[in-house]
């Protein structure tokens, strides 16, 4: 049997690589898919203790996580697409029509 | 868990709100593409009353403060204080879209069930005792505040802002959401009671990370410093009215959820005190969010932005608050719950009246558009005035008892003087930017020629903002004996 | 007693009233508002009568917040009556003044004197620190309005300077306040801002230097005291005839009013240690206001640079801390209030005809307007300090007081630790005498005498009936402080005597070593035994009484 | 005796001036005129009748008055004595002679001006402050107290300033009136300061109670270091009295008081204010002869002055500047006579004084008169025949100044001279034989005296005319009003010396000083006695040397301006050119005190106001928010990407700082060294830090540095050691957080001295 470790090790590698591309990537969609990663890699941490608990509790909250990060998807594609009907482009770098 | 229909009357309000807000989206498919959507808005005002008059009994109810629903929501007059104090600051922003949005030409019924449906996720975030009601609740509102952001939809800051905040505040969600794996992990528990109960869970460092990564999460909410960046986007972006729904309410939200998790999950003194509990890192963060705050609005030429940068400068002062709590105890809620209020009524009213002086898809929001402005408006100049006074903390205004009691509160730990001396500090930074725009409207000469929209609702909105925050200034006793009777958590 | 509540709030309510009517009605507003300070000024005269100079008199106690322990108390003692007659005095005068010049926004300007008004009486007679707060900072804005909206050129720029200033102080103190409510609590388990209560905390030497340095900060900002004293002079030149005239008038007088009521009498130990630094910095006010005031070219700066060095008087007075420099400090602060306002009226006199202020612009005026020059010149000798005017008495008094400091710091310990003389530092105050001759003789001679060369100047119009109205008042009680200064003297000595006794009573139950928040017993009129305390005290310095009676 | 009315002298002059001065403008000139004499008149009246009564009530007896009932001014002491100033008058034997001097001279002066200044537009104002001036003066000498000297001391300043500047429409006229009030203020100054020493040793201000046996016994005590409360004091006093007395080295206002009418200089800058200094040095007298060294001091100032006001005297032109030297050095004959004892003498000279220079100020008046306003000598001559009575009144002044028997100058000249030739009192710091160096230089100034004012008698009325000879043409006597003034003045300069005839002439005829001895006897320092031939010949020393002197004028300018004259000035010319700028003393104070003073302000304004407080201070700090704003503002780019990173450094920075904080917290150490054994003592969990479970106790060790290697790690924060060798070792401290697993080390270097000797026990 896997060590549970390892679980949690790939869930924070995972979250670490959702981590980068959000910081790293300029396309939104990518950006957005990178926050889904980092979504998933806390649903796995879940999944992980609740399999090392045998505590069924876990795998609710996670299914929950699934739910909201999808209801979180739907909305951020849609401002993407706001974003894009409104200039044609979905990179991050150009959207600094506000700051200081 | 068995489900007990008494319970279900005890979050009554809640539900007459998420129904509410469900009701006018649907109520929204079925009515005409042209028709005036001014009914609606009327429609939330009448639910949110509705809310807060069921809102009475249940003060009386939450005397003896307990957890319902196999303890995932608090019934106490914390969280009743809170939502009323989150009502206000909806009704408020939807008495100001009813004008904003038909001025504006987006004028569309989703708008007041968004703003229904991000009250009940405040509600529930305000009452939430349990890590998954906690996460529910944050995602529930800032799902319908990104969409409220980015509504106005010809606007390319609009669209702009909501992309912002939808990606910095999901990022902070996942964040939150690893933290909450961790400390679930670790403790074995999502109930804040229990957690707080935990014995194991100060020694492990893994659950520590965990709380660290939940209070990173918080910290995004309530825009503290450095986590605040997003803030400044989002609030100049946004729609006015959501702006102001944005700076009340989810601001109000978020430190009513970090009041309660602090205090129930992570209260033992081994977690508050010592070089890393909370208590020094709200500290750090009081003075960081102070001062940024403070300092960035001093060179804003843009009155909304400079007003979303006080906002961020506000969450310092309550931060301080924070502070207070850890060291003081739980008198310190007090200060901290009037203070939401009286922000909130303030905060409202003074980005109800930049959304009161744009017109026909112009915000007027640079400074010197508003030269001159008490000559020619000056009902809305002096409210404008009363409000910034208000938020420059000077007497006789909500806010300036709201820092006089959390000040006070501070002050009662010798070790937190300093803090209080910074804040006061900040202050005075503060005023210098809040008398620009006072300065602007009754010294310069009068600018461009203005135009600002009519109507009955804004109107009433501000008049009832400065009237309450004035009210609040100047016999604020019951509002303090509320807020010190909502002092208890269930614990 | 409500009749303190009715002065101090009349303005308020006049204020409101004047809202409800049209602005186009100028005429009204300033006829009502003329008549409002009118009638407050009768009302304050009211108090005089039956005034037991040593206790609150008229005192209003209505709970305003009960659950912070807020009372709206006001009280009336010899120390503070004249204070808010002086106030209520130069109101309606103020107003008068601005009959003409002020042709904008009147109603605005009509309900911001009103308000302002109501601030500072307030400001004088509030007991409860909470309410004294409050009333200071309702002064604030509208002295900002009145500076911002009908003030001159840079208007934005003093206007901002005076209200970031002032706010550094208050702010502070505020903090202070705020921990001496926090620290009775811990004593007696009560929540007060009542004064009599917070004064009567003992605090340890070090919290009660703090404190003092929050409350003397704000205080000496609004005093100015050098060299905080940057804003007064932009402040003044900016600000419109009756802005200057109550700035200077009323305004400065808070911060030493504060001194005297509130930082001196709370903090004795604090008090021993810092009021050798603040007598140096009140002395270098002195000649360097007076200096600078030499060199200006403004007439309006001139006085307010003037104002420097006579509230460094008044400073040097308290600081003193003995009967004659108390007292002394008390009658500068109304005579400064009489000679300086009136020195400004009369600089807005000469405004209003030639729109100018420069010296240079000027000369010769005596020439053209005779009745002009007979009040200018009465002002201008009273803020010399001309015996038989009311600035006389007083400087005499500071003088006389901070010559003897010495002896009632005698039983303290710190005090000029540092080895400098008080009679040198007093000497050197007194070059103040000479050069106040000298800057205010200067501005007259530019000002009034020389060739009429300037033919602007040829044809102005001698003081107008309304003119000689304002001045007829200063003028009047400009003499009457300088002949017969017993009239307030009967009023201010007792209370002063009495504040005296109880700090020392305070000063000599200094807390030992194992320190805790306590309080005082509750002390009345300075009993025998306090006074043989005090004797002890000093008993160093015996000298045969004078005996001539009491006085009443 | 309390019954008399005494404040009504004062306050009749002070209603008169009121009714002119409000009024005035708006009444006929001649009721005016009636009003500001008629004032006066009633006053003199109300003066000879109060003398009258002092007279009946024997040497001691004084009338006493208040202005009001109570206090003027008062303060409460709760230590020490409190103050009370009345408004009290005193009327006894000094001031009701000065009294007298005043209102009859000051009448005289009153009526003489209401011809003088007949056509001036200004008439009321004048009469106005001529009558402030003369309640002022009389409250002056009135005062029963200090205080109330001082207030008259300042009003009479004030009225000085007005009257000077009166012609405000020239410069230098309002000018000379600022210079005289500021000038006399720094006079002032000391005035004040010795009055608040006298009051912080006795704690009175009145004369009557200041002169009590325990004031004089306070007043001794000494101030500062040898020098008495009464030595510091009076030298304070006597610095308000060369202010006001126009004494080195503050005389520099009077000559340019000039500018103001010619009665007014005859009244304020002659007969009357100037010598209010003599006159607080006589009413004060005995404290100011508690020490010799301040007698001293006044009688070299007065000397001084005297000699060299005479000096300028010689050279002016103007007849008002040669005037004006004049009374500035018979002021400072005064001051010789009140500083070597002879206080007598010198209230006498003042009082002859008051008659002989008010003649001659009105004298020169009707001459300026004649003449449309020309004062300058050189410019005059041969006006004898024109004005007959101006020039035989203005010969009796000239004999009466220059001190000719049996003129009244000689007498009061002779008995000042005599007190100087006999002062020999004892003075520290002086060489005793300053009486007779005072009497030489008198005698110096008297033959300069004599001189310049008969150079200037037959420059105006010998010879020949030598101006405008159109002006001469009009040249006239002047009207009744001005000469009956001029005629009583003369009767009184030549007749008043008789009241103080010397007892080597006359036994028991010397009435003034008899008169005064009552009030004067109470002072330490006694009478000069001499013997009648020593007397004698002095006087005839005195009477040569005045003779000589009109001798050299008769020669030099008799008939016009000789050229002998003119060699002189140009043989020395450079001597000549000094003494006739007035020893430039004008320029070298502008130069020395008012520009660096203006300097000095200009300084603060702009540098220390301008630039550092609102530059460098107030905009400085606003610069550093602003700076920190603009850092701000580089994070804040618009990139959402910035504000991720933004979060992740919060998160991080929580974590991570948490986690290393305790360990890092808790390395730092004191070490306590005692011979060879140390003690480290870690700081370990800050005190608000509560106490952890067993397992995550904070792991210590400790490594000495003297090769032993590093200690086993321990619980305790205290680690001890001993060294087996001296020297610099090196300590180090590591901590381990086992919450964490984070850890931290600290190094210090130390100085082991080596092993104790046995028995000194060196641990503690």
């Amino acid at each position: 049997m896997i060590p549970v470790e390892n679980f949690l090790i790939l869930a924070a590698v995972l979250f670490a690589i959702g981590v980068l591309g959000v910081v790293l990537r300029r396309n939104a969609l990518i950006v957005l898919m990178s926050i889904e990663l980092m979504l998933n890699a806390a649903n796995l941490t879940l999944l992980a203790y609740g399999r090392a608990r045998h505590d069924a509790t876990f795998q609710a909250l996670a299914f929950l996580v699934v739910a909201v990060a999808a209801a979180e998807a739907a909305v951020g594609l849609a401002i993407v697409v706001g974003i894009f009907r409104n200039r044609h482009s979905t990179n991050l770098d150009e959207l600094t029509l506000m700051k200081h | 868990m068995s489900f007990d229909l008494a319970e279900l009357t005890l979050s009554l309000p809640l539900l007459v709100v998420a129904v509410g807000g469900v009701l006018v989206l649907l109520l929204e498919a079925f009515s005409g593409r042209t028709a005036s959507r001014a009914w609606l808005a009327v429609l939330t005002l009448a639910i949110l009353g509705l809310a807060t008059a069921l809102e009475i009994p249940a003060w009386e109810a939450a005397a003896t403060p307990r957890a319902i629903y196999g303890g995932m929501i608090a019934v106490d007059r914390f969280s009743i204080f809170l939502s009323v104090t989150i009502f206000v600051g909806a009704g408020l922003s939807t008495l100001l879209a009813g004008g904003f949005l038909r001025e504006h030409r987006f004028e569309f019924g989703e708008f007041y069930a968004l703003i229904l449906l991000g009250t009940a996720g405040m509600m529930i975030l305000v009452q939430a005792n349990d890590l998954v009601t906690i996460f529910l609740g944050i995602e529930i509102m800032s799902l319908a505040v990104y969409v409220l952001t980015g509504s106005w939809r010809r606007s390319a800051k609009s669209s702009e802002a909501a992309m912002k905040y939808f990606l910095v505040g999901s990022f902070a969600s996942a964040i939150l959401l690893y933290g909450i794996a961790l400390v679930y992990g670790t403790s074995g528990t999502t109930n804040l009671l229990e957690i707080g109960k935990s014995a194991v869970v100060t020694t492990d460092p893994v659950f520590l990370i965990g709380t660290f990564l939940i209070l990173g999460g918080l910290a995004f909410k309530v825009a503290a410093v450095p986590f605040h960046m997003w803030a400044p986007d989002a609030y100049e972006g946004a729609p006015t009215p959501v702006t102001a729904f944005m700076a009340a309410a989810v601001k109000a939200a978020g430190f009513g959820v970090l009041v309660r998790i602090l205090v129930t999950a992570f209260g033992r003194p081994s977690l508050t005190f010592g070089a890393g509990g909370w208590a020094s890192i709200a500290a750090a963060l009081a003075i960081l969010t102070m001062t940024l705050g403070n300092v960035a609005a001093l060179r804003q030429d843009n009155i909304k932005r400079m007003l979303a940068y006080s906002s961020v400068a506000h969450a310092g002062y309550l931060l301080v608050g924070i502070v207070a709590m850890g060291r003081v105890g739980d008198e310190a809620r007090g200060p901290i719950l009037y203070y939401l209020l009286a922000y909130s009524l303030t905060t409202v009213g003074s980005f109800g009246v930049i959304a009161w002086f744009g017109s026909h898809g112009d915000e007027r929001q640079h400074i010197d558009d508003w030269a001159g402005l008490g000559a020619r408006h000056p009902a809305a100049a002096l409210a404008m005035t009363v409000l910034l006074l208000s938020l420059g903390g000077i007497p006789l205004t909500a806010g300036f008892f709201g820092k006089l009691y959390l000040f006070k509160v501070a002050l009662m730990k010798p070790g937190l003087v300093p803090l209080v001396i910074i804040a006061v500090a900040n202050s005075l930074i503060s005023i210098f930017y809040y008398l620009r725009v006072v300065t602007a409207m009754y010294f310069r000469e009068v600018g461009r020629a203005t135009s600002p929209l009519r109507s009955r609702g804004v109107t009433a909105a501000l008049i009832l903002a400065t009237v309450g925050t004035l009210a609040l200034g100047l016999l604020p006793g019951w509002a303090i004996d509320l807020a010190t009777q909502a002092t208890i958590l269930t614990k | 007693m409500t009749l303190l509540a009715i002065v101090t709030l009349l303005p308020l309510i006049g204020a409101i009233a004047l809202l409800a009517i049209p602005a186009e009605e100028e005429g009204l507003h300033r006829g009502i508002g003329f008549a409002v300070a009118l009638g407050t000024f009768f009302l304050s005269l009211l108090l005089v009568p039956g005034l037991t100079p040593a206790q609150w008199n008229s005192v209003v106690d209505w709970t305003w917040v009960g659950a912070l322990g807020i009372h709206f108390k006001l009280g009336v003692d010899g120390i503070s009556v004249f204070l808010v007659i002086l106030t209520t005095f130069l109101m309606p005068i103020a107003m008068l003044s601005s009959w003409r010049s002020v042709q904008k926004k009147v109603r605005e300007y009509m309900i911001t004197l009103l308000i302002l008004e109501t601030g500072m009486i307030g400001a004088f007679v509030a007991l409860d620190l909470f309410v004294f707060y409050v009333f200071w900072e309702v002064m604030l804005i509208p002295m900002y309005l009145l500076i911002g909206i009908w003030g001159g050129d840079r208007r934005i720029y003093a206007s901002i300077k005076f209200v970031l200033y002032t706010m550094v102080g208050s702010l502070l103190m505020i903090v202070a306040i705020l921990y001496l409510y926090v620290q009775h609590h811990e004593a007696t388990q009560v929540w007060s801002f009542d004064y009599d209560e917070l004064r009567r905390l003992v605090l340890s030497p070090r919290e009660q230097l703090f404190c003092f340095l929050a409350f003397a900060s704000a205080f000496c900002i609004k005093v100015p005291l050098f060299p905080f004293h940057t804003w007064l002079p932009d402040a003044h030149v900016e600000a419109p005839t009756a802005g200057s005239v109550i700035l200077a008038g009323v305004l400065l007088k808070f911060g030493t009013y504060g001194l005297l009521r509130f930082a001196m009498p709370m903090f004795p130990s604090a008090v021993a240690m810092c009021a050798p630094y603040l007598t140096i910095l009140a002395v270098i006010g002195i000649v360097y206001g007076s200096l600078v005031a030499w060199v200006q070219t403004d007439v309006k700066k001139l006085i307010a640079y003037s104002s420097v060095a006579h509230l460094g008087f008044v400073v040097l007075g308290l600081m003193a801390w003995n009967g004659r420099g108390v007292d002394g400090a008390m009658l500068t602060m109304l005579a400064h209030g009489i000679s300086t306002g009136g020195l400004f009226l009369a600089i807005g006199v000469l405004y209003e005809r030639r729109h100018t202020r420069r010296l240079d612009e000027f000369g010769g005026i005596a020439a053209v307007m005779p009745k002009f020059t007979a009040v200018f010149l009465i002002v201008t000798l009273a803020s010399v300090g001309l015996p038989g005017l009311s600035g006389f008495p007083g400087e005499f008094l500071i003088l006389l007081g901070s010559f003897d400091s010495w002896r009632t710091w005698g039983g303290m310990p710190h005090m000029f630790g540092f080895g400098s003389h008080p009679k040198i530092i007093a000497s050197v105050a007194a070059t103040g005498v000479i050069l106040g001759a000298v800057y205010l003789l200067w501005m007259f001679q530019k000002v009034m005498f020389g060739p009429n060369n300037n033919p602007k100047n040829k044809q102005l119009p001698d003081l107008s009936a309304r003119e000689i109205a304002v001045f007829v008042p200063i003028v009047i009680a400009a003499f009457w402080l300088g002949l017969y200064p017993a009239t307030f003297l009967a009023r201010i000595d007792p209370a002063v005597t009495q504040t005296l006794a109880q700090f020392r009573q305070k000063a000599a139950d200094a807390p030992g070593k194992g320190y805790t928040p306590r309080m005082l017993a509750r002390d009345s009129a300075p009993s025998a035994t306090s006074a043989t305390a005090i004797g002890a005290m000093d008993g160093d310095h015996g000298q045969p009484g004078h005996d001539h009676g009491s006085h009443r | 005796m309390d019954e008399f009315p005494l404040y009504l002298i004062p306050l009749l002059p002070l209603c008169g001036a009121a009714i002119n001065l409000l009024f005035g403008r708006h009444l006929p000139r001649a009721a005016v005129a009636a009003i500001g004499c008629t004032a006066v008149a009633m006053a003199a009246v109300l003066a000879w009748k109060a003398f009258a009564l002092l007279e009946h009530a024997g040497p001691s007896g004084v009338l006493t008055a208040s202005f009001f009932e109570g206090d003027w001014i008062y303060a409460t002491e709760a230590s020490g004595p409190s103050l009370h100033i009345g408004a009290g008058l005193l009327f006894d034997r000094l001031s009701g002679v000065m009294v007298l001097v005043i209102t009859t001279v000051g009448f005289l002066i009153h009526l003489y001006s209401t011809a003088y200044m007949e056509d001036d537009p200004g008439l009321a104002r004048y009469f106005g402050y001529l009558n402030l001036f003369t309640g002022a003066m009389l409250i002056l000498v009135l005062g029963d107290s200090l205080p109330v000297t001082f207030v008259g001391w300042e009003g009479v300043g004030l009225c000085s300033y007005l009257l000077i500047g009166f012609w405000f429409d020239k410069e230098q006229n309002a000018y000379a009136g600022r210079k005289a009030f500021i000038v006399n203020r720094i006079g002032d100054f000391g005035f004040l300061l010795g009055m608040f020493l006298l009051f912080s040793a006795t704690s009175t201000l009145k004369y009557s109670e200041l002169g009590a046996a325990d004031s004089m016994g306070a007043l001794q005590h000494a101030f500062l270091g040898k020098w008495s409360f009464a030595a510091i004091a009076s030298l304070l006093l006597f610095v308000g009295a060369t202010g006001k007395s126009a004494q080195l080295p503050l005389y520099v206002w009077l000559p340019d008081a000039m500018a103001g009418p010619t009665p007014v200089s005859a009244l304020i800058h002659a007969a009357t204010m100037v010598t209010a200094g003599v006159y607080m040095i006589a009413r004060l007298h005995f404290i100011f002869a508690i020490d010799p060294f301040v007698l001293a001091v006044i009688a070299s100032v007065g000397a001084a002055t005297a000699l060299f006001a005479a000096t300028v005297g010689v050279t002016q032109k103007p007849i008002k500047k040669i005037l004006a030297y004049s009374t500035v050095s018979q002021l400072g004959f005064m001051f010789i006579g009140v500083g070597v004892g002879a206080t007598g003498a010198g209230v006498f000279h003042l009082v002859t004084h008051a008659f002989f220079k008010a003649g001659l100020f009105l004298g020169a008046g009707s001459i300026m008169h004649a003449l449309a306003g020309e004062e300058d000598v050189t410019k005059m001559g041969g006006l004898a025949r024109r004005m007959p009575i101006t020039r035989w009144t203005f010969l009796v002044y000239c004999l009466a100044i220059a001190g000719i028997f049996p003129f009244s100058g000689f007498f009061s000249k002779d008995a000042i001279l005599a007190g100087a030739f006999a002062f020999d009192a004892d003075v520290p710091g002086f060489p005793h034989w300053l009486g007779f160096a005072i009497y030489a230089v008198g005698l110096c100034a008297a033959f300069l005296t004599a001189f310049y004012m008969f150079r200037a008698y037959w420059l105006v009325f010998g010879g020949k005319f030598r101006g405008d000879p159109h002006t001469f043409d009009h040249a006239h006597e002047s009207p009744p009003a001005m000469t009956v003034p001029l005629v009583a003045l003369a009767v009184g300069s030549a007749l008043l010396g008789l009241l103080g005839i010397p007892e080597a002439m006359i036994a028991h005829a010397n009435l003034f000083e008899e008169w005064l001895a009552p009030v004067l006897a109470s002072g330490h320092a006694e009478s000069p006695h001499l013997s009648a031939g020593l007397e004698w010949g002095l006087m005839l020393c005195a009477s040569g040397v005045a003779l000589g002197g009109i001798f050299l004028a008769r020669s030099l300018y008799a008939n016009g301006i000789s050229p002998t004259a003119d060699r002189i000035a140009e043989g020395l010319p450079r001597l000549y050119k000094i003494v006739f700028n007035k020893y430039h003393v004008d320029e070298i104070y502008d130069l020395l005190v008012i520009r660096p003073l203006r300097a000095v302000a200009r300084f603060f304004w702009k540098v220390i106001d301008g630039l550092i407080i609102d530059l460098i201070l107030v905009r400085g700090s606003a610069l550093v928010v602003d700076l920190v704003g603009r850092g701000a503002r580089f994070f804040q780019s618009g990139d959402v990407q910035r504000y991720v990173v933004g979060v992740i450094v919060g998160t991080g920075a929580i974590v991570g700082i948490s986690a290393n904080w305790t360990a890092c917290n808790a390395a730092p150490f004191e070490v306590t060294v005692a011979g060879a054994d140390v003690t480290v003592h870690a700081r370990g969990m800050s005190p608000g830090q509560v106490a952890r479970p067993k397992n995550q106790q904070l792991e210590y060790s400790f490594d000495f540095g003297d090769g032993t290697g590093e200690g086993k790690p321990q619980p305790s924060s205290v680690g001890k050691h001993h060294y087996d060798a001296k020297g610099k070792k090196t300590i180090t401290v590591r901590v381990r957080d086992p919450r964490w697993d984070t850890r931290s080390k600290e190094s210090r270097t130390v100085v082991i001295p080596g092993v104790p000797a046995e028995g000194r026990g060196g641990v503690r």
